[in-house]
């Protein structure tokens, strides 16, 4: 959910297959969010939600499109 | 003269103090002047903004309601403030972050593409900077010159290419 | 087609959190929103919400909150649990309000081995007012209150929540985690769950401290202050069970004999 | 009538709220109201209440705003100091609208003062010692019988206002010993309906929130202005006083509390002698009882305040009086008890 | 004409104090005061005095009797919820007549309620929202400047009388930046007497002890007399306020800080509309300029009261017009600020 | 010819103390007195008396004293020591005083390492008031707030002060002795002289803790009230050394490696 | 009728329980009765008093300023209390431990050796109840009944030979 | 110095010698004072004059006179 990204970047670490980048364009909200540039690498373990501050991770087996729509 | 300003934007964009230049340099040109910060938690969420007054008479409420002039740094901004700004008011918008557009008719507004101008001269940071130029300008609240004046006594800290940036987006802004 | 392995659950409002980036207080509420949908007592849990930048904590959880005055949320837990010992009851508090001005009411609620549970977020530093030095801001740290960092000589020493507390008989569960990688997080939410089963049991007085970023008022970068945890907060709060409801029974039998 | 009990002050008044149906009672020895934790400690157990003596006031009062919360019927009591650490809670709970009882047995003051009865604490109680614009409903007993009676009344209107209410008493009266009658019924709280505030077991329904802040701008303000609405009308509704022969009466003497029945032993002697005195006794503080005193003031010209401190009450018989009136005053603070000797001496002088 | 600084008012009162010789700072952080410690935090390291950060305003409060009793000028400061909390040490520090300066930044009641700016504590300010018979001395500022020069006179007045003294300002005064200039020169407090109370070093002269209590019979009352004394005095020598073309007035407004510079815009503005606006500005609110506001309430009819809260000093309004003329009342709480317009509205309905 | 071996010295007033008899109150006072003499600081001592029964303290003792707030004399005491660093601080306080409503002030100026003074009497009743429960007040002791006996499960445990000072690192000496008998005496005037040396010796924070009888409140004569301290007290309060100078010294140096 | 009673003496010579007692008495009499004891710090240093009214009429003030009757029960209490008995007042002496003789000539004193005949009954703890006997008796204040009727309400632990010795101490004490 | 003497017996324990006993008559404060009995015993350990509560005792060597005068 890309507005309640804040770009914090913590799961952008927290990733163990880098999937994660921050995009450059800000968000509606002022923020650089977090985007899936390698989505094909994600195992779909959660832990990006996991240390996701504002719960805007959702994670779903196979891939992960959350923050996308 | 009477100028009530209103500044508003994301945090980390300068507002706070360019509000306080602002009323720096009012005090430098002998007038009376006053600086109210938004504060505590009205900030939490990123959001920032401060009124100056700057007046040839002796000030006395020091809040500002009714802005003869608005610097809106970004989206959320404009909505809040527009409708509070005067009739004929001056109405600064950042023009790189800020896409809406105002619904007054009655008022008199000007697009500066504050970010882009600062990326150019080397420091998105210095985006408030090119807005408070452009308002200076506009309204002759303050003599361009005092607000470089105040420039180092403000950013204590800063070394020499910082400030000449910030001089530079000044008077880009006040071409602008 | 996908199976959704992680979601936002009703454990939390929907409300858009207004911590600032990164901040540790969303990823402990969201925990603490998962633990009670996974326990199901989100309806008969009442929440309090501290003075702090977790105040507005009352509009994220879930359940009934009440937010009640700087401090003394222990005390307000000790009327709200003796009245509605049924209800389970939790108090979230930050090193300010739990370890500065509350202090009395901690460690005289723990003594008394009430039957609640207090998340504590020990973030070094009293975040809503911008950054003043905390009881828990380490030795040398800058704070806007110990600009030229913590001296020892006028401040005196950080205090460690856990092992004071543990110097008491009251308290059933005494434990620290961390924030600062997602293994420690994982952790952190394992010793929540605990904390509220506990005192789902009737067993006493809990207690999970949680070391936790400040970013903003740490003046860092998200990534910057949770490497700060790691290197500098992990070394003088060492992480871990300083307290098991087994010590507590063992410990009590001892005294019973003596007394 | 019902039996009578001899009983002491203090103990009435803890007697009197568990049968208003108190059942949880927090609170922190200070002298001279030791007698109602005391009483509570042993009393709630019997009723299957909760007794806790809290670490400290600000514990206690804290304690209480969480089992309010819960919607049980609450009390601390205590004394000057201890009130005087009590204001931040008692602001919390007049702003959260949780309906809380309390009592101070006022004790000579400032400071720590002596433990001799008082009426100093009169401003605190009727201004609002604590931060910020908020009311709370204020008795003035001035036998044992009211000790034991007032707690009901201050429960009925805690809860019909969503307000702190307390019981301003002091030393005589809660250490003093007289036969009391309870006028109504044991209540058993199980049976009262639950406020519609109470947390807890939100089975079925939305989740509720007790706070006492609105961080929104002007939302802060819109809850002052609801509070404002509630003050005014517990102003118009909710006042009580006494008055005795003011009909005839040429001087007035205004007093509460212990100070209103030496007052009648003065206006009983001065009758005696011959001159017209009246007695105006505020049983509300807050509400304080302005407009009937503002109409005796159009007839009667003479008008004298005793008080057992400097001069407190003095200003809400100011404001009632709107200059109608001469306003004489006589105090003894800390521990003096006026005596009627010394009352009606004053009355001489001014009439 | 000395340098003029563009200064927050917060830092102006700070650096004011210490200009009056405070060397001992105690307080803890609360909004919208933090900048008063966090700039003592490191002012004071410079000048060789001290700065705690407490563990609470009661310990804060505690700390200052402890060093005030040793002869420093202290100084603590908080806003409402941390000033409620205060309360006993207030009135222990007055009993004892120990010379304390402190200061509120007034934020929105009650409770918690919010950061905005608010004159909600004007009753605990100048009614002792602690317990027992007592009084501080309150200035209240409107502007930087005074915020930055008070201090000096709450010192120069606390020291003289041995009462504590403080300053009741707001968010507005705490957060807004303006052109200061101090008007006295800075004080070395080693060069002043030291206090005949102070403890320490007692070679060469008797014991001394400071306390706030006497148990003797009689004692207290007595103790209480004395304080009356020292009240009546300053009630009579030091009320300072400030009135704004009174002389043809027809209407008079009555506000003390922020509002009474927003009430002045009011009176230009409508004196420019041809209303004979008058304006008296209480600067000290306790001693309260009840003289000249009696003597202005015999020829101005009409009173108008503007404050930010639900109406506080409205009391002391009505008890030092004494019904001579029409009370009229604005107020805006818990971070309302009323704006020039609003109150002429105001002035209008009632001329 | 005789040589006198023991009498009154100007430690105290020659006021008659106003305790009850065999009060350990008064016994206590006198070794201070005695201490203040053998040291030489009578004239530089300030002394702060509690609200207790010892609030008459500030009549006893023939120095410099100071009768603040109930439980803040730890506050009180900081405000004095840092406006006047020669001079020498004490703070006298009973159980309720300091380990009740006081319990803030006491864990922050030992975490602080304040260079204070505070002698502790740990009666385990409120004597002042008549008798009612005090944190220390023991499993079952009967008090005018627990006529049942201090019962665990509403009251809690009874808190051990010098064993939870013991988790900070401010404190430079914490010592529990006992008035029971006439050896312990003389080990308690031991105990408060070393604690004022200490902080002659500018070492910091130093508490001793008194095991005292009250046989008023107690309900007992005074010798039964001595072998309670002996037979119950003792037991729950272990006597001797918590902390020494020597122990801070290690501890702090530990501290700097980490921090 | 309207009795000011003052009673005082060390600690534990009951004074206390005497004066509750004398207030019971009263009640169920059916009179007016107030008690007020000294409280708190006051006790300290083991000495005890308190007044009680019993009277036909309501009673308004309940503190007894100047009494119609005092008990001393030690040494100390003369000194404190003699001046304040009304003219013509009753002033009953434990004559056991009051060695002292009043000043006053205006007043009508008795000296009860209230130890002794409590020793020779057998208990130096109802000492009180015969100074209360002797002024039962001798101001008609309440029943001797009254009292015996409320005795075992007051003391309500005591075993039936402390109330018989206690009744006994009172007749001797209303003898005397 | 008898008057300060509440006669708590805490000297009389404490005095290995039992030097002390207890008055049988009032002290003019009240109390059952604590007298020397066998004062030829006394070593003046001044062991009695350390639990004193009311530091009414004065020990002198040869011989402990202090609470007779
Ligand atoms: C009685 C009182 N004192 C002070 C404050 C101001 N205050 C609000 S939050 C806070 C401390 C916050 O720090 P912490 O508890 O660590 O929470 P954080 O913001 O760091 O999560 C303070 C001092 C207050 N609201 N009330
Ligand atoms: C704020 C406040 N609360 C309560 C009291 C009443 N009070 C006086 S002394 C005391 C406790 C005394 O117990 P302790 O500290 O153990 O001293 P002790 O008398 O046993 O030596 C209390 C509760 C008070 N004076 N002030
Ligand atoms: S779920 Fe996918 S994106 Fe998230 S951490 Fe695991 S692998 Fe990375
Ligand atoms: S998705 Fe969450 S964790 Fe990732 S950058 Fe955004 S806020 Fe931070
Ligand atoms: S200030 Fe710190 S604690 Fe508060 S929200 Fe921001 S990051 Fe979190
Ligand atoms: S009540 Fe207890 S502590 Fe107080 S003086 Fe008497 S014996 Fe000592
Ligand atoms: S000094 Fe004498 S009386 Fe006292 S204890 Fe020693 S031997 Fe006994
Ligand atoms: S002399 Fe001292 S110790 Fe001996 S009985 Fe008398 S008071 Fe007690
Ligand atoms: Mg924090
Ligand atoms: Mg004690």
């Amino acid at each position: 959910d890309i507005t309640r990204c804040k770009g914090c970047e913590l799961c952008r670490v927290a990733c163990p297959h880098n999937v994660i980048e921050m995009s450059k364009k800000f968000s509606p909200t002022g923020y650089y969010p977090a985007i899936m540039v390698r989505p094909e690498k994600c195992t779909g373990c959660a832990l990006c939600a996991m240390v996701c501050p504002d719960v805007s991770i959702e994670v779903y087996k196979e891939e992960t499109v959350s923050k996308e729509k | 003269m009477y100028q009530g300003v209103i500044m508003s934007g994301f945090g980390g964009q300068g507002i706070i103090s360019a509000g306080v230049i602002l009323a720096y340099a009012g005090m430098i040109d002998g007038k009376h002047v006053t600086f109210f910060p938004a504060y505590g938690a009205e900030m939490r969420g990123g959001t920032a903004n401060c009124s100056v007054i700057v007046s040839d008479q002796e000030i006395a409420a020091p809040v500002v309601s009714t802005p003869e002039s608005l610097i809106v740094m970004n989206e959320p901004s404009l909505a809040r403030f527009e409708t509070t700004l005067k009739p004929k008011g001056l109405l600064l918008i950042n023009s790189s972050l800020v896409s809406g557009k105002p619904k007054r008719g009655d008022i008199d507004v000007h697009y500066i593409p504050a970010n882009g101008v600062a990326e150019e001269i080397g420091s998105i940071r210095c985006a408030n900077m090119v807005m408070l130029g452009a308002l200076a300008k506009r309204t002759g609240a303050v003599k361009i010159e005092s607000i470089m004046k105040c420039l180092p006594k403000v950013f204590t800290k800063a070394k020499k290419e910082i400030l000449d940036m910030n001089i530079e987006a000044m008077r880009r802004g006040a071409q602008s | 087609m996908e199976k959704k392995v992680f979601s936002r659950n009703e454990g939390l409002t929907d409300i858009k959190m207004r911590y600032c980036p990164g901040c540790g207080h969303g990823i402990v509420h969201r925990m603490i929103g998962d633990v009670l949908v996974e326990l199901g007592i989100r309806k008969r849990t009442i929440g309090i919400a501290p003075v702090g930048c977790s105040v507005f904590a009352d509009e994220y959880f879930n359940c009934d909150m009440i937010q009640p005055a700087h401090g003394r949320g222990p005390a307000v837990a000790t009327g709200m649990k003796r009245v509605k010992p049924d209800c389970i009851v939790f108090s979230y508090q930050g090193d300010g309000d739990l370890a500065s001005i509350g202090m009395a009411e901690t460690i005289h609620s723990a003594a008394r081995g009430e039957n609640i549970t207090i998340i504590f977020i020990n973030n070094a530093i009293f975040g809503m007012t911008g950054g003043q030095m905390a009881p828990t801001t380490l030795i040398g740290q800058k704070s806007t209150t110990s600009p030229a960092g913590r001296d020892v000589k006028l401040a005196g020493y950080p205090i460690r929540v856990c092992e004071l507390l543990s110097a008491l008989n009251g308290p059933a569960y005494l434990v620290r985690t961390s924030l600062h990688n997602s293994a420690n997080v994982v952790k952190t939410k394992k010793a929540i769950k605990r904390a509220f089963q506990i005192q789902m049991e009737g067993k006493g007085f809990s207690l999970v401290e949680i070391l936790s970023q400040c970013p903003t008022n740490w003046g860092m970068t998200t990534l910057k202050s949770i490497e700060y945890i790691a290197e500098n907060m992990v070394p003088y709060y060492p992480l871990g069970e300083f307290r098991t409801p087994e010590d507590k029974k063992a410990k009590a039998e001892a005294e019973t004999l003596k007394g | 009538m019902s039996e009578r009990i001899l009983m002491k002050g203090n103990e009435a008044l803890a007697e009197g709220a568990v049968r208003a149906g108190c059942r949880f009672f927090a609170g922190y020895p200070i002298t001279p109201q030791n007698e109602v934790p005391e009483y509570m400690s042993w009393r709630m157990a019997q009723v299957g209440g909760t007794f806790i003596q809290a670490e400290s006031e600000v514990a206690a009062i804290n304690m209480l705003f969480g089992a309010a919360a819960c919607g049980a019927r609450v009390m601390t009591s205590s004394s000057s100091p201890g009130i005087s650490l009590k204001q931040e809670g008692i602001s919390y709970t007049a702003s959260a609208e949780l309906p809380i009882f309390y009592a101070n047995v006022t004790r000579g003051g400032p400071g720590l003062g002596n433990i001799a009865p008082s009426q100093g604490d009169y401003y605190q109680a009727t201004r609002g010692g604590g931060h910020g614009d908020y009311r709370v409903i204020v008795l003035a007993p001035n036998s044992v019988n009211n000790m034991g009676n007032f707690p009901k009344m201050c429960y009925d209107l805690a809860f019909k206002y969503r307000i702190p209410s307390m019981v301003l008493a002091d030393g005589v009266l809660g250490q003093m010993m007289e036969p009391l009658e309870f006028d109504f019924e044991p209540i058993d709280p199980k049976k009262l309906p639950e406020g519609e505030w109470a947390l807890g077991n939100a089975e079925g329904r939305e989740r509720k929130v007790v706070r006492s802040y609105d961080l929104k701008p002007g939302g802060m303000e819109k809850h002052n202005w609801k509070l404002d609405k509630k003050y005014k009308e517990i102003e118009e509704k909710e006042v009580l006083y006494q008055t005795f022969s003011v009909d005839d009466a040429e001087i007035l003497i205004v007093a509460f509390g212990t100070c209103s029945r030496i007052a009648k032993s003065a206006l009983s002697l001065g009758r005696s002698q011959k001159l017209k005195i009246g007695l105006l006794r505020p049983i509300t503080l807050w509400p304080f009882p302005t407009k009937i005193l503002n109409q005796l003031a159009s007839k009667i010209k003479k008008i004298l305040v005793v008080e057992m401190n400097l001069g407190q009450m003095l200003d809400d018989v100011k404001i009632a009086v709107e200059g109608k009136a001469e306003i004489g005053f006589h105090g003894r603070p800390a521990g003096g008890i006026p005596t009627p000797e010394e009352i009606l001496e004053k009355v001489k002088e001014m009439v």
